[in-house]
């Protein structure tokens, strides 16, 4: 399996760490309810189909990668920076 | 305990201890490996600060005479070079041990400057069969119409994570090992060279 | 026909002709008691026990494709019981006393090879560890020697003692422990359910599961609706598929696990061999091909087959703890794919759809939780309440957390 | 029985010429050289072959026919096919180190001096005792073990098993290390073409002309496939000679790489290959330098499948006894190595193609008796030469018995209309359509799709960026794959950005593929195989069907078919075509096995390459490792890390004396210890304390500059994933230090933490692992010597620097360091960190300068001593199992702020008053020794799973109080101070009563760490 590392291009899966799902959000700060981190830390969709999930190219650039990759064929539709998706996704939560 | 003295602050390159110089592998006809042990030079991590890029970019242009390169890209200048290692990160590297030590004074704000100049041991590989033996370990394709004179890439050769950068068309590449790994490293690198015939010599700084 | 020495001898001398199918092929009633969900290892077990300690009779198992192509078809074949945790450890001790008296209970020859499973050790860390293990285990009645080096070179001299980057220091041997083919498994469940009145429905896939009054009444599948009373999942490798149906999340992950097999040798090793300094175990199967193995590639998959860094990493694992295999030659790699659960550990638990029961969550150690797995789950259906000897893999214990990590890496499945 | 065969096989050869010595050798043709003579063994007797040969090539040269035994009947076998198809001709290669079982002869160049060896029978291959078991094959039938064995139970381990395990298997493996060494190569290309036959030449041609970067893979030493086979034209040209041109033109393209005797194993995801070079497998050793075998890894943008086809064998009685042969293999061995492979050969075909081998043994002076062909009708012209080499022809007629002991003297033949009759020969070549080889392109799980045409399967949806060509692909015809070829090698190239031409269309001699394939003959006496090396018979299939075993999956696993060393290449059509019989349904309905990788059997050696031994995984040195090395010191292995574990001196005889002294200098006078394999991470920019903050459980935004504190990292499910220090250097400049066992994973946890969790926050960070060598000096004269080595203007003084201070400070006049106040020994203590290149000359100047007070060097041995006299928890408690509150630090959880693992942490389970806490531990008697791994029990309770209250995590022998000590786990330990239980070690023979105590056995109040 190769991943395109938005800065390193085509690289073995080898050189990068898997961590998973990347849609659940830390229910961050002081109120987050325990039933939430639950959900966060534990639960998972594992869909058989496209998964956004979250990769860290280790032996290279050490960027942390939203790969989004069926898992059914492991076809890639996309790699993304995480640190850029991340902060679409509060910029989201941010409307109100 | 014997052989504690001397107490003169003597510098040790990562590769003391490692290597030996000299004609080693295929033994007919040249070498078809060169590698160079680099003394030890000036290195640095530099990390942009968020939204400084652009102000970052003037001051190194300022200071070395080469702007930030782009992703896998390397700049080189006498008066230092500058390679890229990450998003928003590059390492500069200056020909004498105190280089560098102008810069984290110069680029406070803008960027954060980080000793590496001890982390690293460098090894320049050239030779005819240099890209050959390179491809040995490194998975990245090294054709010259993807991968030339001035492209960098971090990546890992047997299991040891390291950055390569090309210097000219020779091919000539360095390559940076994590000091504690020169041990290993050169191990690989050897086997891999033994083939082509291999020649070392120490470069000093 | 009872399967013995002399039926097979009468049979040879009529050109085997009165043999007939393992089990029934059968097609789906209107309704059943109790459904089990999947045709592998654990459906078939659960389907066993319930026909033959609960007296279910009135039982189906459906299977989306044919008996035992799933996980019970695709594992390294290792059974043992030399776990550390006590939720895990009598489970399994139970799991390991049933494979010893499985031929009898279903006369079937799945060549239970008590042949011995020796993990090994590298550093006083490890040493440690495998102490605290051990003793655990005898604390449970189950058998656990502590080797050091002299003694593990005795039973596998072949392995590199002198010249390793992580030299062998002893080894954790469970001699109970060993092999048993795995396929023959099934099929001798198969052939006992089946013997026991259970309608075993091969090409048979679920498409959804109904509920009324939030209990559940049966299940739609590619051959018509089915009822039910009771259904139960033991679909490893799809169980999160299975619950989106009745739109629960599970504390799940579908990870590929590749295993490998060499081409056959006269016999080399009469152990099951794991390295503790990498990924790599091995035993030698009755045919005589090397079998091997090695970690999870470590990403959500589906797709059954695994990638070369993965590959590579085993056969380094090989090559280091055993450098004779040089010459050896794969055959063949395969991949299966893992329900790898949040800690490590199985769920075998009533859901809170009345009715509704889940077998999931074997990670890559469900081979030889089989016949525990279907003696617990068909208790746990039968009486609508786990066993004791299940008691610890409640669906609820991530929220109380009572979890059961016994590799201590937290909720990241890729790392049990 | 045997006709004149028996005469060559049976006689050792005396050394004269090679032409005497090599009966079926051919006048002349073949692509080999007459005058380069290989002598070589088998089975202990000298035979000599030639230049380009196999080794069964040569042992058919030699008249050797006989070469192995069947996996379970033992049964004679002999050389099946040409290629690496065969399921018969295995054999030991070498001998020793060296020796290589289940080879296939008919792969294995011919070199000077190869010894080789038959396999599985004993005492020899022509009277071999276990052939009895042909006898009993009527009670060995599929799945016989399945349903006897039983009694009594324990019978199977010390009886059954070990005589099935001594009967099975195959080959002998080499009872030493690999003395070979294996080689690594990543390549990257524009179009790998997969296969060197027609097809793929062409492909390539037409790849290469465009500019493409082309990588061409073939099994062979050289690259051609049938073309080297059989007699075609191209054009005007000879198939050989069009082939050597090819090569030619291809290895002048500067973009083109051929790699030859390279088998492309394994497809994998996004357009990754892997493929085995045989470097130097045709020759006795590898020369220096050289690896014996180089495993490419390949990624290419566009693949073309152009691996051709295997021919089918026919399933009829007795169709396994040598000399009975695939009929493109017949040919292959008379044109391609000038061997005939007997003298009166009969053929029995279903396709065209197979009439091709009359003319082509005639032509090289044999005698063809017969054709038989089971089709009725033929097309007009195909018998041409067999009219005119006099054999009979048979249509409407089919094999259905042979006979000869033990290579093939007579076949029977059965008409139409039932009438049998019994015809001479020698060899039966069989020629029953061809099979795509579709391996590859079912190893990303496509599924091949059945093209009713051939009666084959093709490749089906392919994985992205592959094309099948040629005979791959069900187009058998060569100008079919030539053009084929081309086409697709232009597309590709184009697909990459190339302009290509499309070649004009090949002519060729005439040809034709018309086929009926026949996936059983008419029953004989004899077994019919189906399944060659597994001895699967057809009878064995319709018990399968009888059971229940139906589905393919069910058919192979139940009967073994297709699972042996060739993975049923020559053996799985036909075992689905007879399903399809029994069954009633049409072929396709029955199934496709799935082919898994490896497409041929890989060298595990090949795969793992450098990674062996020592260079199993790398090892990292620390700064002192040579001073260390040099003066004697024991090593121990943490992580990657070889790190000084204890540093004997002359006397020393038990290394717990050796640590003991290192302890008590520590205590009494001073110690250095190397810790520069702790993680240490650079943490700068205006929001650094927030990600700490958010990342550590205890709070730090309190944290004055110049100081350190200890920090706790949790992961998000609540249980401690590490410890170490923050030091605050600067307002926004951080320096944190992580466990050397988990410096990686923290680095990469606030890698998560900066990039995804938080984003917005301005931080940058980098590991200074490498960059700084950081040595503990302990002991009361610590800072004593520490002035010695420091710049004389920075002051150390109790108040100037007192317990947790950290400053960037100068050493040995000007060098900039960084001195840390903090202590894991409980002794007044630093940690200096020196850059590395720095560090050995710091570790001999601390040494020097600490001489005087005694100064000892020490090594993690004594570091875990002293911590655990301290009751500092480290990995043996951190163990990823172990909460805050577990380790008693449980405290220092910050209530205030959110952390990564606040909330979970809180889970009742992990609340509970009864679960296990850190204690101390030691035993009631002094003289006892405990050991980690123990586990708790009450004093007079009987072991058993209740009883189990926690174990002990780490031990030490502490200098300071003469006995053993530990720290362990206990429920509700920390209310059982001063109770007794048991550390309860059955492993290891250990039974110590211990009191349970506080976890900290020196200085409980700290005093000494303050002066």
């Amino acid at each position: 399996m190769r991943i395109d590392c938005p800065c390193c291009g085509l690289r073995d899966n080898g050189e990068f760490t898997y961590l998973g799902d990347a849609s659940p959000a830390r229910p961050d700060g002081m109120d987050a309810s325990p039933a939430a981190m639950l959900d966060y830390v534990y639960r998972r969709d594992n869909p058989a189909g496209p998964h956004r999930e979250l990769w860290y190219h280790g032996a290279g650039c050490r960027s942390w990668l939203v790969v989004t990759r069926d898992t059914r064929t492991h076809d890639i539709a996309e790699v993304a920076f995480a640190r850029d998706a991340a902060r679409a996704r509060d910029a989201e939560k941010a409307v109100p | 305990m014997s052989d504690s003295a001397p107490t003169t602050w003597q510098q040790r390159s990562g590769w003391a201890g490692v290597t030996q110089t000299g004609r080693f592998g295929r033994a007919g006809g040249d070498p078809g490996v060169r590698l160079d042990l680099l003394g030890r030079q000036a290195l640095a991590t530099i990390i942009v600060r968020p939204g400084e890029e652009a102000a970052l970019d003037r001051l190194m242009q300022e200071r070395l005479g080469v702007a930030l390169p782009a992703t896998g890209r390397a700049a080189f200048a006498s008066a230092g070079s500058l390679v890229w290692s990450a998003p928003g990160q590059w390492l500069v590297m200056g020909p004498a041990a105190s280089a560098l030590a102008d810069l984290p004074q110069r680029l406070a704000g803008v960027a954060a400057v980080t000793d590496q100049s001890d982390g690293r041991a460098l090894v320049r590989v050239g030779g005819a069969d240099a890209r050959a033996l390179l491809a040995k370990g490194v998975s990245i394709d090294l054709h010259p119409s993807v991968f030339a004179a001035g492209a960098t890439a971090v990546t890992s050769v047997a299991h040891i994570n390291i950055q390569l950068w090309q210097v000219d068309d020779a091919p000539t590449y360095v390559l940076a090992v994590p000091r504690g790994f020169a041990g290993s490293f050169w191990s690989w690198l050897t086997a891999a060279a033994a083939e082509y015939g291999y020649d070392v010599q120490q470069v000093p700084a | 026909m009872r399967y013995s020495l002399l039926s097979v001898l009468q049979q040879a001398f009529k050109g085997q002709r009165d043999w007939t199918p393992q089990w029934r092929d059968a097609a789906p009633k209107a309704s059943y008691d109790v459904i089990i969900v999947g045709g592998g290892g654990h459906g078939l077990a659960t389907a066993y026990y319930l026909a033959e300690q609960h007296g279910i009779r009135n039982v189906a198992v459906l299977e989306r494709s044919h008996v035992g192509s799933g996980n019970i078809g695709r594992n390294t074949t290792i059974v043992r019981s030399n776990y550390l945790l006590p939720g895990n450890v009598p489970f399994y001790e139970k799991s390991m006393q049933l494979w010893e008296r499985l031929e009898q209970d279903i006369n079937y020859n799945a060549m239970v090879s008590q042949r011995g499973v020796l993990n090994l050790y590298h550093t006083d860390g490890q040493r440690d560890a495998y102490a605290r293990r051990g003793n655990g285990m005898r604390i449970n009645g189950i058998d656990a020697e502590l080797l050091d080096q002299d003694q593990v070179r005795a039973m596998v001299p072949f392995l590199d003692f002198d010249n390793a980057r992580f030299p062998i220091q002893g080894g954790l041997l469970q001699r109970r422990g060993g092999t048993v083919r795995h396929d023959a498994v099934a099929w001798g469940y198969a052939r006992a359910a089946s013997d026991r009145g259970v309608d075993i429905i091969q090409n048979c896939a679920v498409t959804g599961i109904r509920r009324e009054n939030g209990r559940v009444v049966g299940v739609d599948t590619t051959r018509g609706y089915i009822g039910a009373k009771k259904v139960g999942l033991a679909v490893a490798g799809a169980s999160s598929q299975l619950a989106a149906m009745v739109d629960m999340r599970l504390p799940i992950e579908s990870h590929v696990l590749t295993a490998f097999v060499s081409e056959g040798l006269k016999p080399l090793i009469d152990t099951v061999v794991t390295f503790g300094a990498g990924h790599f175990y091995v035993s030698q199967s009755d045919k005589g091909g090397l079998v091997f193995g090695g970690d999870i590639d470590g990403y959500n998959s589906y797709a059954s087959r695994g990638n070369l860094a993965t590959i590579e990493d085993v056969m380094e694992g090989g090559m280091a703890l055993w450098p004779g295999l040089g010459r050896l030659r794969v055959l063949r790699h395969w991949g299966g794919v893992m329900d790898m659960s949040m800690d490590g550990s199985p769920i075998i638990d009533k859901t809170h759809i009345e009715g509704l029961y889940l077998n999931a969550g074997w990670c890559y150690g469900g081979f030889k939780a089989t016949p525990a797995s279907g003696f617990c789950f068909a208790h746990t259906i039968a009486n609508d309440a786990p066993h004791a000897l299940n008691a610890a893999f409640r669906l609820d214990r991530f929220a109380t957390g009572a979890v059961i990590d016994e590799k201590g890496v937290g909720a990241q499945p890729n790392l049990h | 029985m045997s006709l004149a065969l028996d005469r060559a096989t049976s006689a050792a050869a005396p050394a004269t010429s090679p032409a005497t010595l090599q009966p079926f050798r051919t006048a002349a043709g073949g692509l080999i050289d007459r005058s380069q003579p290989l002598p070589f063994t088998f089975d202990g007797h000298a035979y000599t072959g030639v230049a380009g040969d196999t080794l069964a090539s040569a042992l058919l040269a030699n008249g050797v026919r006989l070469v192995g035994r069947s996996f379970k009947y033992h049964r004679p076998r002999g050389i099946l096919s040409a290629g690496s198809e065969e399921p018969n001709a295995l054999v030991e290669l070498r001998t020793g180190a060296r020796r290589e079982p289940n080879t296939r002869a008919t792969v294995a160049e011919l070199y000077e001096g190869l010894e080789t060896a038959s396999q599985n029978r004993w005492p020899s291959l022509r009277y071999d005792a276990l052939s009895i078991n042909a006898l009993a094959a009527p009670v060995f039938a599929a799945g016989f073990y399945y349903k006897t064995f039983m009694w009594p139970a324990s019978f199977w381990e010390k009886l059954y098993e070990p005589l099935i395990r001594r009967a099975a298997g195959l080959g002998r493996a080499a009872e030493a290390p690999d003395p070979d060494h294996y080689d690594r190569m990543h390549a990257h290309c524009d179009v790998l073409v997969i296969g060197g036959g027609p097809a793929g030449l062409a492909a390539a041609l037409a790849a290469g002309r465009a500019g493409a970067r082309v990588i061409l893979v073939d099994e062979e030493a050289t690259p051609g496939g049938r073309l080297l086979a059989e007699r075609r034209t191209i054009g005007a040209l000879a198939g050989t000679t069009w082939a050597g041109d090819a090569i030619g033109e291809l290895r002048a393209m500067p973009d083109v790489r051929i790699l030859s005797r390279t088998t492309l194993f394994g497809v994998y995801d996004h357009g990754q290959y892997g493929a085995i070079e045989r470097v130097s497998d045709h020759v006795a050793v590898p020369e220096e330098h050289a690896p014996r075998q180089r495993y490419w890894r390949i990624a290419a943008k566009r693949a073309i499948l152009a691996a051709g086809a295997i021919e089918r064998p026919h399933v009829f009685g007795g169709n396994d006894r040598p000399g009975v042969m695939l009929a493109g293999a017949v040919r292959a061995y008379i044109n391609k190595y000038g061997v005939l492979p007997g003298r009166e050969f009969a053929v029995f075909t279903t396709s065209d193609d197979g009439w091709r081998t009359v003319a082509d043994a005639v032509a090289a002076g044999a005698r063809v008796v017969a054709v038989i062909d089971s089709r009725f009708e033929v097309r007009a012209g195909l018998t041409q030469a067999a009219v005119a080499a006099g054999a009979r022809i048979m249509l409407g007629a089919q094999v259905i018995d042979t006979a000869g002991r033990p290579e093939l003297a007579a076949i029977t033949v059965m008409s139409d209309a039932g009438r049998t009759e019994t015809i001479r020969c020698d060899c039966l070549a069989m020629a029953n359509g061809w099979n795509p080889i579709v391996h590859l392109d079912s190893h990303l799980s496509r599924k091949p799709v059945w093209d009713a045409r051939i009666s084959a399967f093709v490749p089906g949806g392919l994985p992205g960026g592959m094309t099948a060509v040629g005979a791959a692909k069900g187009q058998f015809l060569l100008s079919d794959c030539l053009d084929g070829g081309a086409r697709a090698g232009a597309a590709a190239a184009a697909d990459c950005g190339f302009a290509a031409v499309s070649p004009p269309p090949y002519t060729t001699d005439p040809e034709s593929d018309a086929h009926e394939p026949l996936w059983r003959a008419r029953a004989g006496r004899g077994k019919a195989f189906v399944d060659f090396q597994n001895d699967v018979a057809a009878t064995d299939i319709e018990l399968a069907h009888r059971e229940g075993f139906r589905a393919v999956e069910h058919l192979k696993r139940y009967t073994t078919l297709g699972m042996a060393t060739d993975q049923g290449k020559t053996s799985n059509m036909a075992g689905l075509g007879i399903m399809a019989e029994l069954t009633g349904q049409p072929l396709p309905q029955v199934g496709t096995t799935v082919f898994r990788p490896p497409f041929t059997p890989v060298a595990i050696g090949a795969l793992a390459g450098h990674h062996r031994g020592q260079d199993f995984r790398a090892t990292r040195h620390t700064p002192s490792h040579g001073w260390a090395e040099a003066n004697g010191a024991v090593f121990v292995t943490s992580g990657q890390w070889l790190r000084a574990a204890y540093f004997p001196q002359t006397g020393e005889t038990d290394w717990l004396e050796t640590v003991r002294r290192e302890v008590s200098t520590v205590r009494s006078a001073v110690g250095i210890c190397d810790v520069s394999t702790f993680g240490k991470i650079d943490i700068q920019g205006r929001d650094a304390i927030k990600l700490i903050d958010k990342v550590c459980a205890n709070a730090f935004a309190s944290l004055p500059v110049g100081k350190a504190r200890y920090a706790i990292v949790l992961r998000e499910d609540g249980f401690v994933m590490d410890d170490g220090t923050v030091t605050r250097l600067g307002d926004t400049h951080f320096v944190m230090t992580a466990s050397t066992a988990n410096a990686a994973r923290v680095m990469q946890h606030l890698e998560y933490a900066h990039q995804w969790l938080y984003p917005h926050l301005d931080v940058q960070m980098t590991s200074v692992s490498e960059q700084w060598a950081q040595f503990a000096i302990a002991g009361p004269h610590a800072r004593d010597t520490l002035r010695r080595i420091i710049d004389p203007a920075v002051d150390i003084s109790n108040e100037a620097f007192p317990f947790l201070a950290a400053a960037a400070i100068t050493v040995g006049g000007g060098i900039a360091a960084r001195l840390f106040r903090i202590s894991f020994s409980g002794e007044l203590a630093y940690e200096l960190a020196v850059p590395a290149g720095y560090g050995d000359a710091a570790w001999r100047a601390i040494l020097n300068a600490g001489a005087s007070y005694g100064i000892t060097p020490y090594g993690t041995e004594a570091l875990s001593v002293m911590r655990i006299e301290k009751g500092h928890v480290a990995t043996a408690e951190i163990n990823g199992q172990t909460t805050a509150r577990d380790l008693g630090l449980g405290g220092m959880m910050a209530k205030k702020k959110d952390f990564i693992g606040r909330l979970m942490k809180e889970r009742p389970a992990l609340i509970e008053p009864e679960r296990p806490i850190v204690v101390g531990v030691r035993p009631v008697d002094p003289n006892d020794r405990i050991r980690a791994g123990s586990h708790f029990i009450g004093v007079d309770v009987t072991p058993g799973p209740e009883a189990d209250e926690g174990y002990l995590t780490s031990v030490a022998f502490s200098p300071v109080l003469g006995q053993w000590i530990g720290i362990g786990l206990l429920k509700n330990g920390a209310q059982r101070h001063g109770e007794r239980v048991r550390a309860y070690d059955p492993v290891r023979n250990g039974d110590v009563v211990v009191e349970i105590c506080a976890p900290c056995f020196v200085d409980p109040k700290e005093e000494k760490l303050r002066v």
